[in-house]
């Protein structure tokens, strides 16, 4: 029984993380219709990001800070470059130009780092629940995926800045008439989803090893958390990323894990076919 | 004038004579999950290299061979292998091939070196279903899989005679699933339980619903990992969810240095072993294990890896083929290969020469290692077989 | 026969004989290996450039064809012992219908959802396949060698399927150009412009497109299955790669989607290119970099593509090359 | 008395909870021009989908000459003959003139082949003035032509049947006064016309008969005269102070 318990602690800790980094990629989608086929690069470098400033000699828990501020405005400088110009394209476009973007990522990071496996190798305390076993690094990563949506939330709903974003998500050209500017308000929103995905990179960074190459397991689990949660509803995302979690934990007892992956690509293409708009309905 | 005519025309003429040179080709991980692996593999080749070099290169039917490598990166990726053997075959125009590191990766360039009629020695791959295809240019320099954990079960045997049940957890790959097969079979027929018998993706970085499943399933003792990368996560993972397990034993990632990196995590993990430093053959030709590590050591500043060894075993073992066949023509080398039965500094080497199974390695044998505290420092010791021990088994580890 | 008259017939004709043959003067192995690879991709793009090109639909997982023809294949061959040339034709009409099926359910979907679940259904595909002990789970099936020895030796195979690898990629021009002039190839583009227009203009579209997925589904099964054969393995990485399907879209969009040399041409330039890139030691780090670049250049400047350019350039070529 | 080609029984049309269309019943007769007026928002083009097939409707029958056509998809209709335009053109923007003509004959009645598609959408395009546009991208031309367009290709579809949505909207008098010509032309031909308009004075003077929607009700059905002075009408149109509150009010709802 403690370790069915365990396994689904275990799923909701990993879970909110990879609902963070949905958060990031609906958010995206929801504001501007573009599938950022970036994100998988995007995590990874927030990963290695981390590993700088760790090497750096900052503890990482703080170093995320940093990370958040350069995801920030590396996903500013991503859309003027490269999504900005397709914005209204069809969606072939925006999908290309940022696998694109995702190719050069990765590309520069293989030259700087090769695709071997790094580590974030710092002290983590080991505690003991009535017989659940849990590091400090899995429940530090799931608080802080936590605050940093409820972050996100304030933003979105209790700043103009946030309400011009959802604004400029329900319909673009009628916040353009009222007033306001569109573009910067895209190029802001690219950046904090972007912000988003790097943070979560940052946090898996603290609990599993990861090359240049581990955003793509990530970028997929984020396609099913977002789908699960309905395209374009960050809160969706979230609960997307839980229920993922779950799966993962509390399948593992009962069939081989690895046939996990099957389930959760099933799923996502049935959500997809019978409700498209996820459990949680579609953009809000 | 004219006298320096003729000496410089004799230079020619000898320099001809001599500079003969035999062209090896493969494929490295420079890039990707082999990585560590297969770079350890490269510098014994290497070594090997400039070692047969530095005597005047490979002495054969009273010619001298100088050994030219020729080798790119294949990025770990299966389809790039098998491009960049047919590229080696067909352009760089290599007389002899080498394997890449993996079991995967060497299944998919024998059969380019099958198709176009070239030896290939398979170092780093243990997989014996590669050689139940019906190939004839293949030859394997690793103890197969099939051989490759039982020993570890014996010896888990021999510590433990109450335990009953065991877990295997391996990496879903050619190679760790092989010898993971083996295993099972092997520890059924002793009487022990095998509680799970489970394969993970290879890009598993989450080990946590797996180790869930090993706590609950009583399991006394784990056998199983794949690679250095997945084991090495393993490893650190059951140690920070303090899994209550008596003996770890994990393929590849123990045997290699850098294993102690992971601190008091590498504490007791053992791990089945193609070759350690401290071995002791006596070699019938070639460095004896002491002389190689020595070599090595002053060549890379570290201990040689069993990888290592292996990679330096597979030019030995061509070098000492071409010299019993007396030319580099291939069919001549492949019957060389298939007579050869000698002891080197990497252990026993002889090839099975039945169709069903050709090139299976038959001679070679495995060491058990375990990562032991001496002084303060993390050590690799032999504690299996118990002749060649260097320090005793400990057991239970928690 | 009309299509006798059309100069681009002949194009396609002569084309193939040169891909066939040339290599076959002198043995010219290294000649092959590098054509081979050429030719699987310009059967990838031209038959995406159906989906892409023709109606519109981004197909970002169309590898699932090309890896599920390599699998049927090799098992019927390696496990039931047929002969390679009635397993591919197997493999292609089976992965055909499998299509078809799944067409009807997926293809309702537009737009990036369609594109999101045709990457899923690859993934599907490939987790299943890693667990599917018939074939081989993530160990994937090896062909024993008296395969090839009964074909008349691996050298004599090698060649045979060369010629089989070739033959599929002049079908597959011809395929793309027949369908571009029929009235099947009308009502895809009038799907690609605009679907819900279409289907009040009478184009029957989940049947056309359930029809063009299963068509572009076809060769890519057969090539699949032959390369496979000549790789002598399949393992689920390689066969549902999904990078290489992306590499697909950005060979189509390189030459120019819509039309029918255009993804030819693009796939050609990128397996040159990509092959420059790999083997120049100074770049070999920043193939992909460089990749990607070119890849938005394109995007973001010439959407059309070199065909789009050119036709822009000197619109006559329109008249010659489709 | 004329043959009906067109019976509207009892539809209705609703989504989620809103009644876009409430149990409306007309019959349209052949041959006939049959005009479909009401406020913005009276559910006329909801009707139109319904009628082609591109919504089902909740309750209710179409019957096309004869033939029920309820709940078959807009491409089957079209093929029994029934063609229509969209309010909101929809041009295939990267394909000629021709080629969206053509598309209308290959896919229309008679289910042409490429070639004999092609003759028809020549003969339509000389027969609506559009052949000097006709190798010209039809994302490229101005809305008067766009609207002309839709026409073409609907009417290159051969029908027995046409719905034309709002195609004199957006266009200047002198564009409007071609399309009348247009209009009374394919009547000519002797193929009923079903068509919304808001232009008054137009759908005055070109209907036979004309049913008036409100509230995705039918209002009034009559001749043009008849329902100009229908009180309801005229009450609906102008509205009443009450009226227009009430729409405020449910609106911001």
């Amino acid at each position: 029984m403690v370790e069915i318990l365990s396994s689904v602690m275990d799923g909701l800790l990993i879970g909110l993380v990879y609902g963070l980094a949905a958060i990031g990629l609906t958010l995206i989608f929801g504001v501007m219709d573009v599938v950022n086929l970036a994100h998988g690069a995007i995590i990874a470098l927030g990963m290695f990001f981390l590993y700088l400033f760790f090497g750096a000699g900052l503890h990482p828990y703080l170093a995320l800070l940093p990370v958040a501020v350069l995801g920030f405005i590396f996903g500013v400088i991503v859309y003027q470059i490269a999504v900005r110009k397709i914005i209204s394209g069809p969606p072939l476009m925006s999908l290309l130009a940022t696998f694109a973007v995702s190719m050069i990522i990765i590309g520069v990071g293989t030259a700087l780092w090769s695709t071997s496996p790094y580590n974030i190798n710092f002290k983590v305390t080991t505690y003991n629940f009535f017989g659940y076993t849990v590091t400090s690094a899995r429940l530090v990563s799931a608080v802080a995926a936590v605050l940093v949506t409820f972050g996100l939330y304030y933003f979105l709903y209790r700043t103009v800045l946030g309400k011009a974003v959802r604004a400029v998500a329900n319909n673009r050209e009628a916040a353009e008439l009222m007033g306001i500017p569109s573009q910067q308000i895209l190029a802001i929103t690219f950046g904090i989803g972007t912000m988003l995905a790097m943070l979560s990179g940052a946090l898996i960074a603290t609990l599993f090893p990861f090359t240049i190459l581990s955003g793509g397991v990530y970028e997929l689990k984020s396609f099913v958390a977002s789908v699960l949660g309905g395209l374009g509803n960050p809160t969706g995302a979230l609960f997307g990323g839980i229920i993922l979690g779950l799966i993962e934990g509390s399948v593992a007892p009962f069939i081989q894990v690895s046939w996990t992956n099957v389930i959760e690509f099933v799923i996502f293409v049935g959500i997809l076919l019978f409700f498209p708009t996820g459990l949680f309905g579609g953009r809000k | 004038m004219k006298k320096k005519w003729m000496f410089l025309v004799l230079v020619a003429i000898f320099g001809m004579a001599f500079a003969q040179t035999v062209k090896i080709g493969l494929t490295v991980s420079k890039t990707g999950k082999f990585n560590v692996e297969s770079v350890n593999q490269l510098n014994g080749i290497k070594l090997w290299q400039k070692w047969v070099n530095d005597q005047g290169g490979i002495a054969a039917g009273g010619k001298h061979y100088k050994v030219e490598l020729k080798f790119y990166d294949d990025e770990s990726k299966a389809q790039r292998v098998q491009q960049l053997y047919s590229r080696l075959i067909s352009q760089d125009k290599v007389d002899f091939l080498i394997s890449p590191y993996s079991s995967g990766l060497t299944a998919k360039a024998a059969i380019i070196s099958e198709q176009y009629g070239k030896i290939m020695v398979a170092t780093g791959a243990a997989s014996d279903s590669i050689f139940k295809l019906g190939y004839e240019n293949v030859f394997q320099v690793y103890t197969p899989a099939s051989r490759y954990l039982t020993s570890t079960v014996d010896m888990i045997k021999a510590a433990d005679p109450s335990l009953k049940k065991i877990a295997v957890v391996y990496e879903d790959s050619k190679f760790a699933k092989a010898v993971a097969t083996a295993a099972r079979d092997y520890a059924k027929k002793l009487g022990l339980d095998v509680a799970i018998f489970e394969g993970y993706p290879p890009s598993t970085t989450d080990f946590g619903p797996l180790i869930n499943k090993i706590k609950a399933s009583g399991a006394g003792a784990l056998i199983g990992g794949g690679h250095y990368s997945d084991g090495a996560t393993f490893a650190r993972q059951l140690y920070e969810q303090k899994a209550p397990l008596k003996m770890i034993a994990l393929l590849v990632a123990p045997a290699s240095d850098e294993f102690a990196q992971l601190g008091d995590a590498a504490l007791g993990v053992a791990a089945p072993s193609q070759w350690e430093p401290l071995v002791k053959y006596t070699q019938s030709c070639g460095p004896s294990p002491q002389q190689f590590t020595e070599m090595y050591e002053k060549a890379y500043g570290k201990e040689p890896a069993y990888r290592a060894a292996g990679g330096f075993a597979a030019g030995l073992i061509l070098q000492k083929a071409i010299m019993d066949a007396g030319s580099v023509d291939a069919a001549k080398v492949r019957a060389a290969l298939d007579n050869l039965d000698i002891t080197i500094f990497f252990g026993k080497i002889k090839f099975s020469t039945d169709p069903a199974s050709h090139g299976l390695q038959l001679g070679h044998e495995m060491v058990q290692i375990q990562w032991q505290k001496k002084d303060g420092k993390l050590v690799k010791e032999i504690v299996w077989p118990l002749a060649a021990k260097t320090a005793k088994l400990i057991y239970p580890i928690h | 026969m009309k299509a006798l008259k059309s100069p681009f017939f002949w194009l396609i004709l002569a084309l193939t004989a040169l891909f066939a043959f040339y290599p076959r003067l002198g043995n010219n192995i290294t000649l092959r290996e590098t054509l081979v690879l050429s030719a699987v991709y310009i059967i990838l793009a031209s038959n995406l450039n159906l989906m892409i090109g023709y109606t519109g639909y981004v197909n970002f997982g169309s590898i699932v064809f090309f890896g599920l023809g390599g699998y049927f294949t090799l098992w019927l061959v390696g496990a039931h012992g047929w002969n390679v040339y009635a397993a591919v034709l197997f493999a292609g009409f089976i992965t055909s219908l499998l299509a078809m099926a799944l067409g009807f359910g997926i293809l309702r979907l537009r737009g990036a959802y369609f594109a999101l679940a045709t990457i899923g259904v690859n993934e599907a595909v490939k987790d299943f396949v890693s667990n599917f002990d018939t074939w081989g789970g993530s160990e994937g099936i090896f062909l024993p060698f008296t395969t090839y020895k009964a074909m008349g030796g691996a050298g004599k195979a090698l060649w045979t399927v060369y010629l089989l690898i070739i033959l599929v990629m002049g079908i597959s021009l011809l395929l793309s150009w027949y369908v571009k002039r029929s009235k099947f190839g009308l009502g895809l583009f009038a799907i690609r412009e605009d679907e819900d227009a279409a289907i009040v203009l009478g184009v029957k579209a989940p049947k056309y497109k359930a029809l063009i997925y299963s068509l572009s589904a076809f060769l890519p099964a057969v090539a699949g299955g032959l390369y496979f054969f000549k790789n002598g393995s399949v393992v689920p990485e390689e066969a549902f790669n999904l990078h290489l399907s992306i590499e697909s879209i950005v060979m189509v969009m390189l030459g120019g989607q819509g039309t029918v040399s255009g993804p030819a041409v693009g796939a050609f330039l990128y397996e040159r290119l990509r092959g420059l890139l790999l083997t120049t030691p100074s770049l070999s780090n920043f193939h992909l970099v460089i990749a990607g670049v070119l890849l938005l250049l394109i995007i973001l400047f010439a959407p059309g593509g070199l065909m789009g350019w050119l036709y822009k350039k000197w619109p006559r070529i329109r008249e010659v090359l489709e | 008395m004329k043959s009906a080609i067109l019976e509207v029984k009892s539809v209705t049309k609703a989504f989620g909870g809103l009644l876009a269309v409430d149990d409306v019943t007309f019959t349209m007769f052949e041959g006939e021009i049959l005009g479909l007026i009401g406020p913005n928002g009276a559910g006329k083009t909801t009707l139109f989908n319904v009628i082609n097939g591109v919504y089902k409707p909740t309750k209710g029958h179409i019957v096309f000459a004869g033939q029920d056509i309820t709940g078959l998809p807009p491409y089957e209709v079209v093929n029994k003959g029934l063609s229509r335009t969209h309010q909101i053109v929809k041009p295939l923007n990267e394909m000629t003139v021709i080629e969206n003509v053509v598309v209308g004959a290959c896919f229309g009645s008679e289910n042409l082949g490429l070639e004999p598609a092609r003759r028809v959408a020549n003969e339509v395009l000389e027969f609506i003035g559009l052949d000097k546009y006709k190798d010209e991208l039809a994302g490229k031309l101005n809305i008067a032509l766009k609207k002309r367009l839709e026409v073409a290709r609907a009417l290159a579809a051969n029908p027995k049947l046409l719905l034309l949505d709002e195609v004199l909207a957006g266009l200047n008098p002198t564009e409007v006064g071609k399309m009348l010509d247009v209009i009374n032309k394919i009547r000519d031909r002797g193929i009923s016309i079903l068509m919304i308009e808001h232009i008054m004075q137009a759908i005055m003077s070109l209907s036979n008969r004309i049913v008036v929607l409100n509230f995705g009700r039918k209002l009034a059905e009559g001749t043009p005269d008849e329902v100009a002075n229908d009180p309801q009408v005229i009450e609906a149109y102008l509205g009443d102070p009450e009226m227009a509150k009430r729409i405020l009010e449910e609106e911001e709802a």
